[in-house]
This record gives structure tokens, sequence and C-alpha cells, in this order.
């Protein structure tokens, strides 16, 4: 029975990668969020752009219809049968997204856990991605310098199940604690990111109760960023200072109002272009991740990439895209000199 | 005194009884409890659960289900903030196009149930990923972020401690509980739910009722789908993910049979408040997240519990022919 | 036909409306409904995608139908347990994460043998679903609403307990388990699958206690004055959807290769699809007492087979839902007029 | 709010034929009824007069013929349409909202309103008239579901008569009545009739129908075997020729059974949680007890304490002389091997939706049972098939649903059940409600050659003469509790004359 195991079906599709890399041709990326998420939709930008400038023959964005583990997975499956040959995945679960890796890994594929981190052992070439933690870290931090060191802040984060939430809680107290006693943290509310309707009510009930005791938010999760910046417009205060998280356009309205001092930017841009790019040049050339690298580690990974994130304040919101493709553009000068051993 | 007597027997008494007490507790373990600010947090959301939550319920009294409640609201939310972005039209055409657009997948709902004679679980059941698929094909995720300054104003403004949205949601509940308690059409919904070939034999017309319900039903999910864009400030296409576990449970809670027949608007009012009250219990008290699903779990069944005890030993539970 | 020579005397002038459903009744009954539909459009869905859907029948495609049907029948069986006393259970996910958490903690923390881990954890999750029935049972709730409960209680209590962290470090013959191919294309999580729907097709078959759970499901009031213990036939039916919960729990964790809280959703609410859908395209009643296995488990295979088929299309991932529902609408609709069809051609002759 | 009585209906039914899927529920039927004639529709179950009574009623339309109503053609296509053409009627099946008040449901089909909006107080008015007339003392708020089934009944003919239509259907209207009620209700019908309104009565109790009709229709296996002949010269054998195509059997001469022994079961001062009181009563094996009572007296109750379904709080239960405690139904049933055939047979006597086997052997599986509880189709089939020809259970097969089944067909099998289980005290509850005469006299047979066999047999019964012919002894029961036990000597002036003082007196 386990030596059927290493026979994969794949096995045609192996032979076709193999031919591909021969030829440096026919490289099809897949780039797969876990779900229908507003995050995301840069990375279909980057991926078409790296598919023009690296010669890819396809660099696509394909987007299980809701946020599913297990629907994650079959498209995963779909597209390795549909012949895509490099795969950009953001892990639905930072554990069981290794088993469709695997899978994939034994079929000849490779991935790039993007966005997120998978958890080691992992057979991803790598993660690609905003260290979530630590964002969440260098916000609170933002946050604090702008509070002027001390007061009381509240963190709203993302859904428990995701590991990544217990990072950012751990982050935000590391900050706190780091702050001398200055800072103290009255509450955590977590769970929240799953529709926006929960967020809306339960950061208001607590805005609402607490408020007046409230110098500083920050939040670590798309839609907890945008329900805040809503909630702090709609009572016109801009005593609380707020950080929020990633590039709503409610979040970024309310940067440039002043109802929110900043937000901390991911890359969602650069994940997909420079991932597109790494793809091309393993699967199409041959090239091979520099195992030696100056990777960066983090809770779940010890071969870490940043993508890339900063804190983007009053300064420059408007042209915040440009911000990102500097970045990028940043972070390819070196990359493949950096991370990659070529034939 | 009879007026009285019924009251007690009602099944809102208990929950109300519910609702009174663990307000008082909160505000005194929390007085900000009471805040004007708080007040408004709370019928904010209990106007939009309360809007959807009936959606259910008049679908519950017929003794079906409306699976595609959530994606009725979510289809004309994005439709709502499309018809506004994208073409530009004015708030008032705009929420016209919604309303028609609720209504019609609700009729669609019904009409298929009628006609194919099948149960409107697997019909609804359908009609929920086609139109989920339809709100997610035309905004590909994003949300629509082109909202009419007058709505945004509308889902946040307040009128004196009350927020805007009580002026629809109060209505619409009075209306609904005159609608079922008074109006012919009502009673004949209910009628029908409770026993759909007595209805028949009463000259009561079956395509009619399911198809009155299910319109019905569409309607209000276009208005809560539409009022959740006024709260958000924006349209999402994850507005009514959540609707459908809470659409039934706030109805059940209140009294409602699954079976069909039988809604109180009342109960259905009562049970959104109760479960916003622990919702609010839980944030306020500022209970460890880790703890808030076990907790929000316990407290409903304790409140659903309370509401049954009494109503046995009032000898009013409903009347089981055994032991 | 040994009950049909009994009768000597010509059969009585049934109602009107018996007629019908005496002719229908052979057609469809407790046991097997419309399975002959369901078997025609899983053939034409089969035809149509191998022809115009690039790769689908490629084995890897089979093979990842063949899993997942494996899980996603187990989830449909389980809910179809419990759908038999007209209730329902929405802790099913909850209780199957839950179950398989445990099986990670009795195998990772505590060291137990593989085989012991996995018979606790099928008995935590009997045992959480027994506690949903004696619930139901005593306070004579709705399960709506005890299940609501406790679906969150369950969870949450898991999160608590776990710190929302899986376990990745299973033994090597678990994760092998989960990836085996047979000939290339089936997944052994399939004859799981199989290997339960046969023990539930015994038990409402063949099996006293089956039998008496569906007439309790059927008619609670004649079962019981038929003195069946309804009540604890209604804790055995939510236990063994609780038990089978957890097998599929389990057969989740194997395909994912590690046991995370995730793999359900939140609340474990993703499985709430899969569980009814199957089990009502098959024929089973959700006013309880009428089950159809072999239906639950076609329609599951329906589905998969739909959704699978759809993707490789290539419609687009936003509009794969419309396609989804539109396809799923017209199935039964089709099927709706077969079945009647099919009705009027029996009396015909 | 209502439509005048002006004058009757003169209701023709010519050559009508209905089919359903492979029956010919109606074949070539014709019905005259003159303006304010009371008019027999009789027949055995299954003979097609329900699917008549539908067709006049709009819930199905006729393949061929026609319906004339006072000469014009009408083709309902509706219930609707045939309740606005002046059309009442009183369905076999209960057809009430359980949920919604008396009132409510008497005014479901034309709701009084002021300003658009049910007028509740209006109904309620209403509604008491109509309540009087039938001298039915009921708070029209009431919700139907804490109603009796003879008070549940009343008001369904209550909720016909309120259309104040000029054509009164009624099908089995007395089933569930005393006769006392029933008289009330006859006269009320008289008096209708007399005021031009045209009626007519489906019933099994012939009695009934010499005592109200004059002119009857008599349908067989879907065809006319008589067309609109008046009664009068007729005689009761006449109708049941027509009925049933031959004599009626001569009722057998009952056995007395003996009362050696301790009594199967023997109640001491037994209250329950619903009321009863200081009830003491005994059944012996051999021996049938019949158990009278007007509606409300708590009989069927006392019967569901005996069965373990309500508490028994007070006094104490002997089976063969023995102290018992009924835990619950099951103990009662599996281990004290009492059965209980209930009133309410669609209800929760039967399961409809599965098969005559299933219904039969589901008191016995746990006893079938083999290794791990193996049941096969053949071990439940050989248990349930005896039956078939012991009770001549007439079905095609053991695996027809029971909902398919005639009334009388459904009877036996709810008796065969509790014959299955070897049950020693048999509470029967009105085993007769419903059921053509045919089954009727065979089911007093198979009471009979219960008791014989050595069962202890309660029946509860509505119907006098039948409690009178079938029981060695009868109780009366009265408000919950018991006021008198006798000796029946079949004789029914006596009888019937001893519980009337007992309930009266």
């Amino acid at each position: 029975m386990m030596n059927v195991k290493g026979i994969l079906a794949g096995a045609l599709l192996g032979a076709a990668v193999l031919g591909g890399a021969a030829q440096a041709a026919d490289v099809k990326v897949a780039l797969v969020p876990g779900g229908p998420h507003p995050y995301f939709a840069n990375w279909e930008q980057g991926g078409r752009d790296a598919m023009k400038e690296f010669g890819l023959k396809a660099a696509d964005y394909r987007v299980p219809a809701k946020w599913e583990l297990g629907l994650q997975n079959q498209m995963i499956e779909n597209l390795t049968a549909q012949g895509y040959n490099g795969f950009l995945i953001f892990p639905g679960d930072p554990v069981a997204t290794n088993s469709p890796m695997a899978d994939l890994q034994s079929a000849g594929i490779p991935s790039i856990a993007t966005a997120g981190c998978t958890k080691d052992p992992s057979p991803a070439l790598f993660c690609f991605g905003t260290d979530t933690g630590h964002s969440a870290y260098l916000g609170a931090k933002e946050l604090i310098k702008a509070m002027g060191g001390k007061g009381t802040i509240v963190h709203f984060t993302g859904n428990l199940v995701d590991p990544n939430t217990q990072l950012r809680m751990d982050a935000v107290a590391q900050a706190v604690a780091e702050s001398n006693g200055g800072i103290k943290l009255l509450q955590t509310i977590a769970d929240i990111d799953r529709t926006p309707q929960e967020a809306d009510e339960k950061i208001n009930a607590l805005l609402a109760a607490r408020g007046k005791d409230i110098d500083g938010i920050i939040t670590s999760a798309w839609l907890p960023a945008v329900s805040s910046a809503t909630a702090l417009r709609r009572i016109g205060d801009k005593r609380i200072k707020m950080v929020g998280i990633d590039h709503d356009k409610v979040v970024l309205a309310a940067i440039k109002d002043g109802f929110v001092h900043g937000t901390m930017l991911q890359n969602p841009y650069g994940q997909a272009y420079i991932g597109s790019y790494v793809m091309e040049e393993i699967v199409g050339h041959g090239c091979k991740v520099n195992d030696k690298a100056p990777f960066k580690s983090n809770a779940l990974t010890k071969r870490f990439i940043d993508s890339g994130t900063g804190f983007q304040g009053i300064d420059g919101v408007d042209d915040f895209q440009n911000t990102m493709k500097a970045v990028t553009a940043e972070l390819m000068k070196t990359f493949k000199a950096t991370y990659l051993i070529c034939p | 005194m009879n007026a009285f007597r019924r009251m007690l027997r009602s099944d809102s008494l208990g929950l109300a009884l519910v609702v009174l007490l663990g307000g008082a507790a909160l505000s005194i373990a929390r007085p900000e409890f009471l805040t004007a600010y708080n007040i408004d947090v709370i019928l904010v959301g209990f106007c939009l659960t309360v809007i959807y939550a009936l959606g259910q319920g008049v679908i519950i009294a017929i003794g079906h289900m409306n699976l595609a409640l959530g994606a009725t609201g979510c289809l004309v939310a994005v439709s709502f903030g499309g018809a506004m972005q994208v073409w530009g039209l004015p708030v008032w055409a705009a929420v016209i196009f919604g309303l028609l657009i609720g209504m019609f997948c609700g009729f669609v709902n019904g009409w298929l149930t009628h006609k194919s004679g099948l149960t409107s679980f697997i019909i609804t059941l359908a009609t929920m990923s086609i139109f989920k698929g339809i709100s997610l094909g035309i905004t590909e995720a994003q949300p629509f972020y082109g909202v009419a300054e007058s709505v945004k104003a509308f889902g946040s403004d307040r009128w004196g401690p009350l927020p805007e949205t009580l002026l629809v949601a109060l209505p619409i509940v009075i209306g609904l509980a005159v609608f079922l308690g008074r109006m012919i059409p009502g009673r004949q919904m209910l009628a029908f739910g409770g026993n759909p070939s007595a209805a028949e034999l009463s000259g009561i017309s079956r395509a009619r009722m399911v198809i009155l319900a299910h319109t019905l039903s569409g309607l209000l999910a276009a208005i809560a789908g539409m009022m959740s864009v006024a709260r958000l400030q924006l349209a999402s296409p994850a507005i009514g993910d959540e609707w459908l576990i809470a659409s039934f449970a706030a109805p059940v809670i209140g009294g409602a049979v699954l079976s069909g027949g039988h809604l109180s608007v009342l109960g259905t009012c009562l049970g959104v408040l109760i479960v916003s009250l622990i919702n609010q219990a839980l944030v306020m008290l500022a209970v460890d997240p880790f703890y808030v699903q076990v907790l929000l779990g316990a407290l409903i069944l304790g409140a659903v519990g309370l509401n049954r005890l009494r109503e046995s030993r009032m000898g009013n539970a409903p009347v089981l022919r055994l032991s | 036909m040994a009950a049909l020579n009994t009768v000597q005397t010509p059969s009585p002038r049934p109602g009107e409306r018996d007629a019908a459903s005496a002719a229908s009744r052979r057609l469809s009954g407790i046991f097997g409904s419309n399975l002959v539909g369901l078997l025609i459009a899983i053939a034409v869905f089969v035809l149509l995608f191998g022809f115009f859907a690039n790769g689908f029948l490629s084995k890897v495609n089979l093979y990842s139908i063949s899993r997942s049907i494996g899980i996603d029948g187990v989830i449909g069986l389980a809910m179809m347990t419990v759908l038999v006393t007209g209730g329902l259970n929405l802790g099913l996910g909850a209780i199957g994460v839950c179950s398989a958490m445990g099986v990670g903690w009795a195998l990772q923390s505590l060291g137990l043998p593989i085989a012991v881990s996995m018979i606790f954890g099928v008995l935590l999750g009997a045992a959480l679903g027994a506690v949903n029935g004696l619930i139901v049972v005593t306070t004579r709730l709705h399960s709506f609403v005890v299940t609501l409960a406790t679906m969150s209680i369950f969870f949450g209590t898991m999160i608590l307990l776990s710190g929302a962290n899986g376990f990745n470090a299973l033994p090597r013959v678990l994760t092998g388990f989960g990836r085996i191919r047979m000939y290339g294309v089936v997944s052994p999580l399939l004859l799981i699958m199989l290997l339960v729907a046969a023990l539930l097709f015994y038990l409402y078959r063949y099996t006293a206690l089956g039998r008496e759970m569906l007439a309790a499901g059927a008619n609670p009031f004649a079962a019981k004055l038929s003195g069946l213990p309804v009540e604890r036939l209604f804790v055995c039916c939510h236990a063994l959807c609780g038990g089978i919960g957890a097998i599929a729990g389990v057969m989740a964790s194997l395909r994912n290769g590690a046991i995370v809280p995730s793999m359900a959703g939140p609340l474990g609410a993703d499985w709430l699809l899969p569980a009814f859908l199957a089990p009502v395209l098959g024929g089973t009643l959700l006013t309880g007492g009428g089950v159809s296995v072999s239906g639950a488990v076609l329609g599951c295979v329906f589905v998969e087979i739909i959704t699978r088929g759809l993707y490789m299309l290539q419609i687009g991932e936003f509009w794969i839902q419309t396609a989804l529902g539109l396809v799923l609408l017209g199935a039964i609709l089709l099927e709706r007029g077969r079945a009647a069809m099919a009705l009027q051609r029996s009396i015909g002759r | 709010m209502s439509r005048q009585v002006k004058s009757g209906l003169q209701v023709e039914v010519r050559g009508v034929s209905k089919a359903f899927v492979g029956v010919q529920a109606l074949d070539n039927v014709n019905l005259t009824v003159g303006a304010g004639q009371i008019h027999a529709l009789l027949g055995e179950n299954g003979a097609g007069k329900s699917t008549l009574i539908k067709i006049l009623t709009g819930v199905h339309q006729p393949d061929s013929g026609k319906v004339l109503l006072d000469g014009r053609e009408m083709a309902f296509r509706t219930p609707r349409e045939a309740i606005a053409a002046g059309i009442g009627v009183v369905h076999q099946e209960r057809n009430l909202i359980t949920r919604f008040s008396v009132a409510e449901n008497i005014t479901l089909e034309d709701p009084p309103t002021r300003f658009g909006l049910f007028d509740e107080a209006a109904a309620v008015a209403a509604t008491r008239k109509w309540l009087d007339l039938l001298h039915l003392d009921t708070d029209p708020r009431t919700p139907v579901s804490r109603l009796s089934v003879a008070q549940v009944q009343l008001v369904e003919i209550a909720k016909a008569l309120s259309l104040e239509s000029r054509f009164l259907l009624l099908d089995e209207p007395t089933s569930s009545l005393t006769p006392h009620e029933t008289g009330t209700l006859f006269a009320v019908l008289r008096r209708l009739a007399a005021d031009g309104v045209t009626i007519v009565f489906v019933s099994h109790k012939l009695e009934e129908v010499f005592e109200l009709c004059t002119h009857v229709t008599v349908l067989r296996d879907g065809r006319n075997a008589c067309d609109s002949r008046p009664l009068a010269g007729m005689t009761r054998a006449d109708v049941v020729r027509l009925m049933i195509g031959r004599d009626e059997r001569a009722f057998a001469a009952p056995a007395i059974g003996t009362r050696s022994g301790p009594p199967a079961l023997e109640l001491r001062g037994v209250a329950t949680g619903l009321g009863h009181k200081d009830i003491t009563l005994q059944a012996h094996a051999g021996e049938i007890l019949g158990l009278y009572g007007l509606v409300g007296a708590g009989r069927s109750e006392l019967a569901r304490a005996i069965i373990g379904a309500v508490p028994i709080t007070a006094g104490e239960v002997r089976i063969d002389g023995k102290p018992e405690r009924i835990r619950d139904v099951a103990d009662a049933v599996r281990r004290l091997g009492i059965g209980y055939v209930s009133e309410d047979r669609k209800g929760d006597g039967l399961i409809l939706a599965h098969d005559v086997a299933a219904n039969i052997a589901a008191t016995v599986w746990h006893r079938l049972g083999k290794f791990l509880g193996f049941v096969s189709d053949r071990m439940q089939n050989t248990t349930a098939a005896p039956f078939l020809t012991s009770l001549d259970i007439r079905t095609p097969s053991l695996a027809q649903r029971v909902g398919n089944l005639s009334g009388g067909n459904q009877q036996k099998v709810s008796v065969a059940k509790w014959l299955a289980a070897g049950s020693k005290v048999l509470i029967v509850d009105e085993p007769t409600v419903g059921i053509d005469i045919r089954s009727k006299a065979y089911l007093h047979d198979l009471i009979l050659k219960l008791a014989r066999d050595g069962a202890a047999v309660i029946v509860i019964s509505s119907d006098m003469p039948e409690l009178v012919m079938l029981a060695d002894r009868i109780a009366v029961m009265k408000g919950f509790r018991l006021v008198d036990t006798f000796d029946n000597a079949r004789e029914y002036t006596a009888a019937s004359q001893r519980i009337m003082q007992a309930i009266h007196g």
C-alpha cells in the first residue's frame, strides 16, 4: 500500500513540468487566496504585471468561492489537474495547508506560502508575506508613540481559530509591556473578522461602554479596522488614536480626515508580483531556492521573507499604491541574488 | 383581567422578564450600559437583526425555510451600492431598485417551491447559491464604497437618543404584528402554516400563501440588506453571511414553531434583544475572548430554558399529548 | 413475496390520494427514493464533464473527488441519523472538530496508541451528541435551539482548552493513510464512508434499534404508545450523529495531515451545507422517520461531481456559485419531472 | 357579512366519473337532492362518498359528468368558488387550525373586519351565536388545541353552519358525539331544512340516518347502488343490502367472562396528574369491561394513565394481584403486558408513513432482535403476516403504507400490534369510530374473541348500543371520577337508563 502513495497520478503533470523546465517556457502560476477578500485584490494586478514583464504563460488569480479550508484544498487539486505548475497560496490554515502543498510537492510542483505562513516543517519553498505578529507589534509601537507613551488601549483582532490571532495578541501585549507601565491594555476583542456586522456591533458596544476610558485602538484584522474607523468617524472623536491594518478605502479616508492615526500596510501587490517572478525563475529556468539565504524567522517558520510592511500615516496616504510599488521594486533589486541559485 | 391573564400566558412574558432582569443586572454591573450612546448601539443592532429575523419568521410561519435570506440581503446590498456607485442612480431610485430585487428573489423562491412541490429547504438552498454567486460575480469580492452621503447619514444619525434606523424598523415591526395579528392575508398565512390542507378547504389558496410569504421575506431581507449598507457605510458582498442562524434563532427563541402556524412578532423582538444583550454583556464585562463562545452558548441555553420552565409552570407548554 | 401469498382477497379500493401514493411507493419509499433520478443525473454529468471539462477524468481529479466524497459523505450520513428524529444538529461540525482535537490530544499529549485514540475520539463525539440528545428530550426544546447553543459551548471549550493550537505531529501511518491511492484513483477515505453507509444501512434495515428509531421519528406519539422508549431512542440518534461526526472529523484531519481547529471553519459551520445537502437530495425526510442511506451517498456524489466539474469548466470563480446553484436547481426540477413521468407510465401499464 | 338564506339549492349530480391514477373512484354517479331535503349519502369506506363530496366542494374536478345547482351547470376549480356558491361542508378529516381560537376558525372563510382589520369582538359574537345553537359552552377565544375531540367536531359543524350556506354537506359529523350532542345537532339540522337549506348527510350509524333523513343515495364501489330513493318504506336491512351487496350478519351471542382468581388489572383509589380522583376498578382476564362517559369525563385520560403516559399520583395498581409501579409506557407495554388502541388512530395510534409490517411489529422488535439486534424483513413479516389472515386485514402487501389503508383496516392493524405483543390487558378506545359496517362487525367479533382467549379488555366507547352489546360489566365516568359500575345483562333499555341515571342523576 505504501508504495502506491508515491506513485502519483500527477506523473503526467510531472512530465510536463520537467519538459517545461527544459524548454524554459509554459509556466502557469496560480495565485490562490483563502477566500474572497478585498485584501487580495492587488494580487490580480501583481500577477498580471509579472506575467507581462517576465513572459509567464499565465499568472492567474483564482479565488475559492467561500472561506473554507476544504474548498481551497479542492481548488488547488482542481488547478493541478488543469495544468498549473506553480502556486502562490495563502494558507487557509497554517498547519493544514501543508497537506495540499505536500501533494503539489510530490507532483513536482513548487508552492510559496504567500501573505501568511505555513507552520514548519512545510513543503512550501518559503513564506513570503507580512510577519503578522511583527506587524501588530510595530503598529502597537506606532500607536503608543502617537499617544505619547501613556494611556489605555484596546485591541480588536481576528478569529480565534486562526493561530495568527494569538501571535497578534502576544505582540500587542509585548509592545504594552515595553511601555514601562505607561500603557494599559484594557481589553481584547477577538472573533470579529467574519462579517462586518459582527465587528460593527461589538466594537460599538465597547466604545459605548468604555469609550471615555479608551485612549487608543490597535486593530490587527481587516474588518475590525474598517468598523473601528467607521465608528470613530461616526462619534467624531479625534481624541482616541487608532492604528489600523491594511488599505481599505474606509481606513485610508479616515486617515486622511484625521480620525485614524495610521495603518500598517502590507504589500499584496508585491507578494503576487515577486512570487510569480520566482515561479518563472524556478519552474521556467531551473533556479533553486538558496537554503543559506538570510531568511528571517517567525513563530511559524524559519524560512520567512518579508514582503515589506510599513506604517502608513497621513503623509502620502493618497498614493499608497506607489509606496507599495516602490517597496516592491526595492525588494526586486536584490531578490534573485539573495534568495535564488540559478544555473 | 382576561387580557392580563392572556398576557401572562403569552410566550413573550418570560422572555421579557429575561430581558429586563438581564438588563437590570448589566446596568448595575456596568452603569455605562444605560448611556444614550450604548442604547443607540443596541438599538441599531436590534433594528437590523429584527428585520431579517422577521424575514425568516414569516417563512417559518408557513412551515417553510428560507436559507437564501442572507444571500438575498447580500444581493440587494451590492445592487443597491452598485446602482449608486456604477450607475449613479439617485438614492430613492436605488432603494426602489433594491426593494424590487429583494421581492423578486423572494417571489422566485415562492414560485419555485409552489410549482415544484419540493421542500423550500432544497429550493432556497439552490437559490442561495445563485444569489450569493451573483453578488460575488458582480463585485468580485470588492465592496462598493460609493454609497451616497444621505444613506451613510441615515445609518449613523441619531434622533435624540434614538437611531434613525428605528424609523424604518419600528413601523415594520408594528406593521408586521398588525399584519399577522389582525389583517386577513396575515391571518390566512398563519392558518395555512398551521394546517395547509384545512386552510385550502376553507378557500385559502396555497399558491398565494406560499408566494406571499416568500415575497414578504425577500422584501424584509432587502430592507435589512440596505440598512446594513447604511450602517456599514459600504456595500460589502459579505453582508448577510451571518444572518442564517441568527434569523432562525430569534423567532425560535421567541416561541415560533418550525413546523409553522405560529409567529410572535413581540417574541421575535425579545429574542433579538436577548441575543444582543448577551453579546453586550460579554463585551462590557471584558470577558476573555477565549471564554466568549462558551458563555454565549450557555447563556442562550439558559435564557431559553428559563422561558420553557416558566411555560411549563404556567401549564402553557406546547400541548404534548404524552406524559 | 411471502406476504403477498397470505392475502387471498383482492385489494380494497383505496382512496383517491392513496392510490397515487401507493403507486409512487413503488418508486420511492422509506429506504429507497429518487435513487434512479440521482443515478441518471450523475451519469449525465460525468459524461458531460468528461467531454467538455479538460482534466475532469484525470486520475488526480478522480482521486481528489473520491477523497472529498468520502469525507462529505460521512458528514451527510451523520446528519441523516439525527434527521431521523425530525430534528437536526447544527453543531455537527463543532462536534467533529472537537472529537478530532480529542484524538490529537490523546495521540500527542497522552501518547496513546492510534487505535485507542480513535476510539476515544468516537466516544467523545458520541458523548457530545448524547448531551445534545439529553437536553432535547428533557427540556423539549427544539434541537435547533439546543444545538445552536451547544455548538457554541463545545467549540468554545475546545478553543479554550487547546488555545486554538492544532496537532501537526501525527504518526506517519496516519498522515500516509490520508494520501494512499488505491488503483491510482480511490482514496481509502471513500471506503470508510462506504463502510459507515453499510453499517447504517444494516442498522435501519435489519436491526430492532434502527427500526425503532425510524418509528419514533416518524410519529413519536404513536411510537411511545406502542411502548417504544422514545426518549432513549432520540438520545441514541443524537449520540450516533455525534459518533459519526467524530469519524468525519478524523477523516478530515487525515486529509489535512494535521488536526486543526479551523478545519470546519468557525464553530464548525462549514460542514452544514454538505451535511444537509446530501441526505435531503437523497430523499431523507426533514420531518423525521424516513431515511435513505444510498440516497445520501448518491446525493453526495452528485454534488461533488457538479462542483468539481464546474470548476474544471473554468467559468470564473466568482460565478461558480451561481452556476452551481443553477445546475442544482435544474437537476432537482428535472428529477421532479422525471419522477412524475415515470409515475404516469407505471400507471399506464 | 353573511349571506342571506333565501332558499335551498337544488343539487344534481349527473353521470360524474372520476379516476385517480389507476383507480376509478367514481363511475357514472348520479345524485339528486331537492331543495330543503335531508339526504343520506351512504356506502362503505372507499365506495366513493368522500370523492363525491370533494367534487361538490371544488377540491377535485370530475373527469366527466356534470354538477348542477338549481339547474345551472357549475365547475368549481377551488374550494373558494364552492364556498362562494353557497356550499358549506364538514369534512371527515379534522380541518381546524389548532393554534387558532374557535372564533378565528369559525370565521376563517369570511372574517369580519373593521377598517380592514380582523375584528375579534365581532368574530367572538358571531361565533357565540353558533356555539349556543349547538349547546356548546366553550369560550370562542379558546385555542382549538385545548378542545376535546367532540368539542372539535362541534366546532367544525358550527363552522359549516356559520357560512349560512344554502347547501350543507356533512361527512360523518357525529362520529365523536354523544347521543345527547347528536340530538342537539339533529334538531338544528331539521330547523335548517325547514328553512329551506339542502342537506347531505353521511354517516355509518344507520340509526341516525333513519332518524334524520328523508332520502338516500347509496354508493358501492364507485357506482350508484341506489339513486336518490325515499327512505320511507325502506328497512335497515334493505339499506345494508344496498351497501354491502348482501345481508348483514346477526351478531354472535357474547360469552360472559369468568371472574376467577385475581383481576388482571386492578386500580385501587387511583389519582392521576390530570385530576382523576379515587378510581377503583377491576378488569378480569376473559372479561370485557365497558367504560362509558360523556366527552370530558376523563376516560381516555385514564387509559393513558394505565398505559404509563400520564403519572399516577396516588393509589395502587395491581397486575394479576401484584402491586406494580408503572414507570413509563415502555414499562407498561413490555413488562406488564398492557396495550392501548388509541382513539386517535391517525394521530398517535399508527405510523401512517410506515408500512403495515412495521406498524404491527413495532411493539416486538426488541424481542425479535437476534445477534446485535438483527431483525430481517422476513422475521418482521413472519410476525406480522398471520394477522393479515386472522384479522382479515385487506392490504395488497405487508409493505403497503398504513396511510393508504381504509379506516377499518387501519384499526385492525392497530389492534394487531397488541396481539403481536401478546398483551394481557388491552384498552380499546373508541374502536369503531368512522369505520364501515363490515369492519365494525368484524372488530366487535375480534374484541369478543380476544376476551374469550383470556385477555382483559377494556372498551371505551361513546356508542351506547355498541357498549351494551359488548361489555360484561359497564363502568360509568363523570368528571374524572368513577360514578357507577354494574354487571351488564346486554339489555339495552335497562343499561342505558342506568347509565343515564349515573351521569345525570
